[in-house]
């Protein structure tokens, strides 16, 4: 039981991970190959602050004076995750206006069909 | 076919980083920096949410980067969707019922307050520029959706834009003019747990919650704009 | 008065030439012959002084040096004066073309990359020079459109992989011996095991053979030969080739030494073997070529890679005599090589752009100075006695016969009897036969032609009658490449094996001709006859249809054309082709699916962890 | 003497101001790059004396290395500072002419953050902060393909977008596997754990980085985006993307290869790795009717010649290496700027329709020709030293593996050469002769004064190699040992 | 304790498979939604609350506003 317990958290962030690039590789639309982009995004950030997770930790904030500074949750990665998450969401935000324009030049977002630059 | 390749190789990979993970312990407590943060955090910067200390002080240069990235986002955006075309009056577009109409004009001041709230204590509670940014673009995404008609006014997004990054980059060289580092503290740090403590790290996180606002919900704006 | 001076002149003058040209056409003119008339004056002046110079320590930690002594000045001053030459007679040729500023700048960067080549004393200002006259040649083959497009494309490819060759020898001669000047790397070769020096050898041999136009590298030289403006194809063959030959007896004399030359490979088979074969190849088949060629240029083209056989022939044996008989007839072909370039040319700009040798015949009454040129550079080329092509030839066959190699004499003869048949062909086809009718008011070649025509036919004479003068020249060479001179006076060679002395010859010939002339001048009976009043059995003689030029050689050219198909061309354009359509097929792989693109970054990244989890290269 | 930051801080400053300058005159808008990267590249020219001997440290916020973000200006970060900043200077006196119709302020601000962006990464020594600088160097990128909003274009920003996205993922998860193990994000901390790369938990965040930075540095299975990027973008643009983008990205992955983690062995791989891009972006050119690709084509070669050359591992093959990149950015820009204001004035990218440019415009065409002889390295230009010094190099490793590749690189430069040649034949020889009435469109100022300063420094540097030597070799060896670059910073 | 986390990290992996399945892209747009609501409350127990309130207010709320707003102006369904 303790090994699930264990790396259940690794688990989830990596099956999303590994999903978010399935959809990426196999999917021929390409608002759902931005979805899987999406996707991967949240992996990333739940397997960062997985990595800094401490069992039976406190959040590294001192609302109550009596919090001791030993149990906190490392702070590193939770600053690196906000950041991640805007980036993910100024990339998805320039797909999407992306997506909206080849659609216009298209009439189509399946990738398959939109081969002119090749060669 | 494709979906049979992309799954082998994606198993290799998960293989890979499945092996390298057995060497990371989890859950117990092997972290080197957070450590030195959390015990000096308070004294160094005066801020009680240690992850806003780190986010805005320790590692201010990253949000910095942060903001260029949302600001680069949000101006490919506007010059890839083409030009700006103020909604024609005379477009039709139903009106959405009552009860939306009123529920959102009551919304949005609160969820306006709320964000406020959110980014000024950004230094005390968790929460900051960013979380208070993105609810005030979510009230405005309620208005487009309840209210029509009313739009923000496109150059007073701007200039809040332009507003929030300077301060944040004026905050940086004052502290290289007064001899000491980029983006140093030189505000009194004041004593922890009050709304003026912490220096300068609530002045940036409010410039940082004006400026994410103003850009997302600008980003929005374009996207639902109709333009040819 | 050092090296660097000339240098300067020559790559300054080039630019010169160019801004002067955009102020008047007349300054430019007068410049580009002055500056190549001063290039060749001084360097008449280092006749036998030997000197060395750093001139440039800016690049990469290598002290680039010139250097002059006797080889090098033979070979610089002879290119400078067939430059100069060239230069003059392209005065009037180019003038009716288009961008002149363009062909005279270009003509000079060329004659300036080719001096600097010779006088260079160390690898790398060797390879420098070389790189900027193969592309300057590059500019200046396809010059006049059309097919010197693909004639330039040829070249360029060709001389860029002989270069890159020679790029790696060098580089891997200075990583084994830490030099590239000339004098410290001379002998070093003799310790090293025999496979690094023929791979020194061979990688040489490819970029000196390409320049040099050895048989199966040989297949840009005729479409740029014939492509180029005249006057460049005069120079391109009378000079350009010659640094091929210059590059190839710098290897064999000055870098590995005789002695390593002499036992490379005499386990299985001597170097020097391979390289007289491959000499008698070069003259036999590209001889044969020539007679079938219409096209006046072609033929000259072809019969340059025949003569560059001969040199090959001549300097592969290394003794004395093999080495002044290849430089002697290096110094010949230049001369009448050039002479008959330019009588072509002369023949072209008269007749606009002429040259095929079916129409043309009958010249002699119209460009009789022309005429003479193209006579006395025939016999020069076939070795008539009293032409300096007589000596070098008789040199080649007594070094062949000595060295007891019979099959490579009568290689060498058959070649000559195939350089008698093409010369009387281009001789006849031009100048004699029949006038057609739109050549009747042909007026003779301006003077700014005739004049380096003239000049050429006079000096193929003189060094005929007085071969002491080069032969001089050539005995200081081998001194200095540590073989002993032959014993020659100015008349001409004496030694064991055979004396010739032109002095008796000419005195023979004199006479005869005073004699011969006395009696034609003395029977009066003699009367011109006109060219149609002759019988042709009852009906008036057709004004332009009895014209035997015509297909010259037929039944020769019917039978030996099968054979002679250059299926070397052949084999290159087949390379070049598949090449082209390999690089077609990679291009597939793009396929402008992105999801192709994502599996292949997940590929490498799969790849790379599989490689590590599977075999722990890492 | 000046700080370093200031590298960052003006670009970065002077684009969040551009947008106020809509209310006070929408001309000033196009100097504002201009002058932040005169800026630029002056203080990086007067840094230069200072780095050769000591790398200039700056720890940002008042925090020492491994706790707050630090900047190392050591030589090679300088190096690539002052070619960024070259380059990008003179590219924006080339869009003043170029860049007409759109409004163009959003032009300008997306061309400053690219190269603030370029700038954040040479300098930055922690590695998060390294991806941020990155991800702002790939956004702006991604928008500025797509500027012109026509069909290639914004076909080619999405595909780029797709493929920089999956790296720039694959790079965050290598950073977070690095801090899960070491704890730290500063470089030089990192480097001093890291022995070697033997142990699976190390090699898997090292392959990560190299994938992720080899879609930006155009390795060859992962540069599928840059033939589509390059031919769509506007001339300005592919000529920044491929003479700078490019380049950082490979400097990411030096980076990370050799102080990071120091793996030597890794490099074989890489020396392989760089003759396939080569032979493959060559061979891929060889038959390219479009000018712009053709051109992206023989970026993908030059880098991996680049590649081949930094991975030989040994102090002549790494300056060799950084020779190349330098001459590479300069002639593959002025190639682009050339390239691209005949395709403005021929109106249509294949390169049939360049004949007779020789003609018309005899200055571009001559800026062209320069260029390409300094690509495929002929003697009196940059390329032929950088040719020099990494075949040296290559055969100075004494054993018959480098000898057989040295002959492929060789075989790919002359099919370089086939092709460049082929075009300059297209400008000057081909086309009706010459009428002598015909007249001469002389290109703007704007286009002359960046082409011509290009064509002047590949010549001088060409003819003169020693000015820039001594620069390449303190980078070379700030990257070979990696132990005094912990040691300088760490304290 | 742990049984809701095993039961979050479930749902959560079965709502990104519906995501990749849903051949309507307005459903997919809604299962990504919920996989980034359950990652927030995941951050929640992971003691974050800075990242969960990011999460939620711009993973869920933005991202899915404005993924809603393209496939509104493109094709709804994959084809």
């Amino acid at each position: 039981m303790n090994f699930l317990s264990e790396y259940i958290y690794y688990i989830g962030a990596f099956s999303l991970i590994f999903i978010g690039l399935f959809i990426v590789l196999a999917k021929k639309n390409l608002i759902k190959v931005i979805i899987g982009l999406s996707i991967v995004d949240t992996g990333i950030n739940l397997f960062l602050i997985t990595l800094g997770y401490i069992r039976g930790g406190t959040a590294p904030v001192f609302s109550k004076p009596g919090l001791k500074a030993e149990n906190m949750v490392d702070p590193v990665p939770q600053a690196l995750v906000l950041t991640a998450i805007v980036i993910g969401v100024a990339v998805l935000a320039l797909a999407l206006t992306l997506a909206i324009k080849l659609y216009k030049h298209y009439g189509t977002l399946n990738l398959r069909k939109i081969k002119e630059q090749k060669w | 076919m494709r979906k049979l390749i992309s799954l082998i190789l994606l198993v290799i990979i998960a293989g890979g980083i499945v092996l390298s993970l057995k060497e990371i312990p989890f859950g117990i407590s092997k972290i080197k920096i957070g450590d030195y943060y959390i015990k000096k955090g308070i004294e160094e910067t005066g801020a009680t949410n240690i992850v806003t200390s780190v986010v805005v002080s320790y590692r201010g240069f990253d949000t910095l980067g942060e903001i260029t990235i949302l600001f680069t986002a949000a101006i490919g955006l506007s010059a890839v969707l083409g030009t700006y075309r103020k909604r024609k009056a005379g477009e039709k577009v139903e009106p959405p019922s009552f009860i939306v109409k009123t529920g959102c004009r009551f919304l949005f001041p609160i969820l306006l307050l709320v964000g406020a709230y959110i980014f000024i204590h950004g230094h005390l509670t968790p929460g900051g520029g960013f979380q208070g940014g993105a609810i005030i673009a979510s009230a405005f995404l309620l208005m487009y959706l309840g209210c029509e008609g009313k739009r923000i006014n496109e150059n007073t997004s701007i200039v809040v834009e332009v507003l929030g990054a300077l301060t944040f980059i004026v905050l940086g060289i004052i502290g290289l003019t007064i001899g000491k580092d980029f983006l140093f503290n030189f505000l009194p740090k004041g004593e922890p747990n009050t709304l003026l403590s912490a220096g300068i790290i609530p002045v940036i996180y409010i410039a940082i919650g004006f400026k994410v606002g103003s850009e997302l919900a600008g980003i929005i704006d374009h996207l639902i704009e109709k333009n040819q | 008065m050092n090296l660097s001076i000339i240098l300067a002149i020559a790559f300054g003058g080039a630019l010169l030439t160019y801004f002067s040209g955009k102020i008047s056409k007349k300054a430019r003119d007068v410049l580009a012959v002055l500056i190549s008339l001063v290039i060749a004056v001084i360097l008449a002046f280092f006749y036998n002084t030997s000197s060395r110079e750093i001139f440039y320590t800016g690049f990469l930690d290598f002290p680039l040096i010139l250097r002059i002594d006797t080889f090098s000045w033979f070979f610089a001053f002879t290119i400078a004066v067939i430059g100069s030459f060239s230069i003059i007679f392209s005065l009037s040729y180019i003038r009716k073309k288009g961008n002149t500023d363009y062909y005279y700048t270009m003509m000079l960067l060329v004659i300036a990359s080719m001096i600097g080549i010779i006088l260079s004393g160390d690898l790398v200002s060797f390879y420098i020079f070389w790189e900027i006259m193969s592309w300057s040649t590059f500019l200046l083959i396809s010059y006049n459109r059309g097919p010197a497009i693909a004639a330039g494309i040829k070249y360029i490819i060709m001389s860029v992989t002989g270069s890159v060759a020679m790029l790696v020898g060098i580089i891997s001669l200075y990583s084994h011996y830490g030099t590239v000047i000339y004098t410290e790397l001379s002998g070093l070769l003799y310790n090293a095991s025999s496979g690094y020096t023929i791979f020194i050898f061979v990688l040489f041999f490819i970029a000196l053979g390409i320049k040099n136009a050895i048989w199966p590298l040989h297949v840009w030289l005729p479409p740029a030969h014939s492509e180029a403006p005249s006057p460049f194809s005069a120079v391109l063959s009378g000079t350009l080739i010659k640094i091929g030959t210059y590059g190839i007896i710098l290897l064999i004399y000055v870098i590995v030494k005789i002695n390593v030359f002499l036992n490379l490979g005499e386990g299985i088979v001597s170097a020097r073997y391979i390289i007289a074969v491959t000499g008698a190849i070069t003259i036999l088949i590209p001889t044969f070529i020539a007679l079938l060629q219409d096209d006046a240029k072609r033929l000259l083209a072809w019969s340059t890679i025949a003569q560059a056989g001969y040199i090959i022939l001549g300097i592969a044996y290394g003794t004395s005599e093999s080495v002044a008989s290849g430089m002697f007839h290096f110094f010949n072909h230049a001369i009448f090589k050039a002479l008959l370039f330019m009588v072509v040319g002369a023949v072209e700009y008269r007749t606009n752009g002429v040259r095929d040798l079916n129409s043309l015949g009958g010249l002699i009454k119209k460009m009789p100075v022309t005429f003479v040129g193209g006579l006395i550079g025939i016999c020069g080329l076939i070795g008539v006695p009293l032409t300096n092509g007589f000596v070098s030839k008789w040199l080649i066959y007594k070094t062949l016969i000595i060295n007891n190699s019979p099959f490579l004499a009568f290689a060498a003869l058959l070649g000559t009897w195939g350089t008698i048949l093409y010369s009387y062909k281009l001789l006849h086809n031009m100048f004699l036969g029949q006038l057609p009718e739109k050549y009747e008011k042909l007026e003779r070649a301006p003077f700014s032609m005739q004049l380096p025509i003239v000049i050429l036919s006079l000096a193929i004479i003189l060094f005929g009658i007085l071969p002491g003068l080069p032969l001089k020249v050539i005995n200081s060479i081998e001194s200095g490449f540590g073989l002993e001179p032959l014993t020659i006076n100015i008349w001409g060679i004496t030694s064991d094996t055979g004396t010739i002395n032109m002095l008796n010859l000419f005195v023979a010939v004199f006479l005869i001709g005073i004699m011969i002339w006395l009696i034609f001048k003395g029977s009066k009976k003699s009367a011109g006859i006109g060219q149609y009043d002759n019988y042709a059995a009852g009906t008036t003689v057709p004004k332009n249809k009895y014209h035997y030029s015509v297909d010259f050689y037929g039944p020769l050219h019917r039978m030996i054309s099968p054979y002679l198909r250059d299926f070397i061309d052949d084999f290159y354009m087949s390379l070049a082709r598949s090449i082209k359509n390999l690089g077609n097929g990679i291009r597939r792989i793009y396929t402008g699916d992105v999801g192709y693109y994502a599996i292949y970054i997940m590929l490498f990244l799969a790849l790379l962890i599989f490689i590590q989890i599977k075999w722990k290269l890492w | 003497m000046v700080n370093p930051i200031l590298l960052i801080v003006i670009p970065l400053g002077l684009a969040f101001v551009v947008p106020l300058f809509r209310f006070i005159s929408k001309k000033i808008e196009k100097f504002i790059p201009f002058f932040a990267l005169l800026a630029n590249l002056i203080i990086s020219l007067t840094l230069f004396p200072h780095v050769l001997e000591k790398p200039i440290h700056v720890s940002i916020g008042g925090f020492l290395p491994p706790l707050g973000i630090n900047l190392v200006a050591g030589p090679l970060g300088i190096l690539f500072a002052m070619l960024i900043a070259l380059v990008g200077f003179l590219v924006s006196i080339y869009a003043f002419a170029y860049i007409k119709e759109k409004d163009q302020e959003k032009y300008h601000i997306l061309y400053l953050l690219l190269l603030t962006g370029a700038t954040g990464v040479v300098l930055t020594g922690d590695i998060f902060n390294l991806f941020v600088f990155f991800e702002i160097l790939c956004i702006s990128s991604y928008s500025l393909v797509a500027y012109f909003g026509d069909k290639p274009g914004i076909e080619s920003a999405v595909k780029y977008l797709i493929q920089g996205a999956v790296g720039s993922s694959l790079v965050l998860i290598g950073i977070g596997l690095l801090y899960g193990q070491f704890g730290t994000l500063n470089m030089a901390d990192i480097a001093s754990n890291i022995h070697s790369v033997h142990s699976i938990s190390v090699f898997i965040p090292l392959v990560l980085l190299i994938t992720g930075f080899g879609v930006e540095a155009a390795i060859f299975p992962l540069n599928a985006w840059l033939p589509d990027a390059h031919s769509s973008a506007p001339s300005s643009i592919s000529a920044i993307l491929s003479g700078i983008a490019i380049e950082v990205g490979l400097y990411a992955i030096v980076r990370v290869v050799f102080t990071l983690f120091g793996a030597s062995s890794i490099l074989t791989f890489l020396l392989f790795l760089g003759v396939i891009t080569l032979l493959i972006g060559e061979l891929c050119a060889f038959n390219q009717e479009n000018i712009k690709r053709m051109l992206a084509y023989s970026s993908i070669g030059q880098i991996g010649l680049i590649v081949f050359a930094l991975s030989i591992g040994s102090l002549s093959g790494i300056n060799g290496g950084l020779f190349q990149l330098v001459s590479h950015t300069l002639s593959k820009a002025l190639l682009f700027l050339a390239a691209g204001y005949m395709i403005f004035r021929s109106g249509s990218m294949n390169i049939s329709s360049f004949e007779g440019m020789g003609k018309k415009m005899p200055y571009t065409s001559f800026a062209f020709t320069i260029g390409a002889f300094s690509i495929v390295g002929l003697p009196p230009f940059i390329g032929f030293p950088g040719k020099f010094m990494i075949l040296k190099a290559a055969l100075f490793e004494q054993d018959i593996l480098f000898t057989i590749l040295v002959f492929l690189i060789l075989l790919a430069t002359i099919i370089e050469g086939a092709y460049f040649f082929r075009v300059v034949q297209t400008i000057y020889f081909k086309g009706e002769k010459s009428t002598p009435g015909q007249e001469r469109e002389i290109a703007p100022l704007s286009v002359l004064i960046p082409v011509f300063i290009f064509v002047g420094l590949i010549v001088v540097i060409g003819i003169y190699p020693k000015l820039i030597t001594e620069i390449l070799e303190s980078s070379a060896s700030e990257l070979l040992n990696r132990a005094d670059y912990i040691k300088n910073i760490l304290p | 304790m742990e049984i809701v986390i095993l039961i979050l990290v479930f749902l959560m992996i079965v709502s990104a498979i519906a995501a990749l399945i849903f051949k309507d892209l307005m459903n997919a747009v809604i299962a990504s939604c919920v996989v980034s609501l359950i990652a927030a409350v995941l951050f929640y127990f992971l003691q974050a609350p800075d990242v969960a309130m990011a999460e939620a207010a711009i993973g869920a709320a933005l991202v899915t506003g404005i993924f809603v707003i393209a496939v509104k102006r493109t094709k709804r369904f994959e084809e």
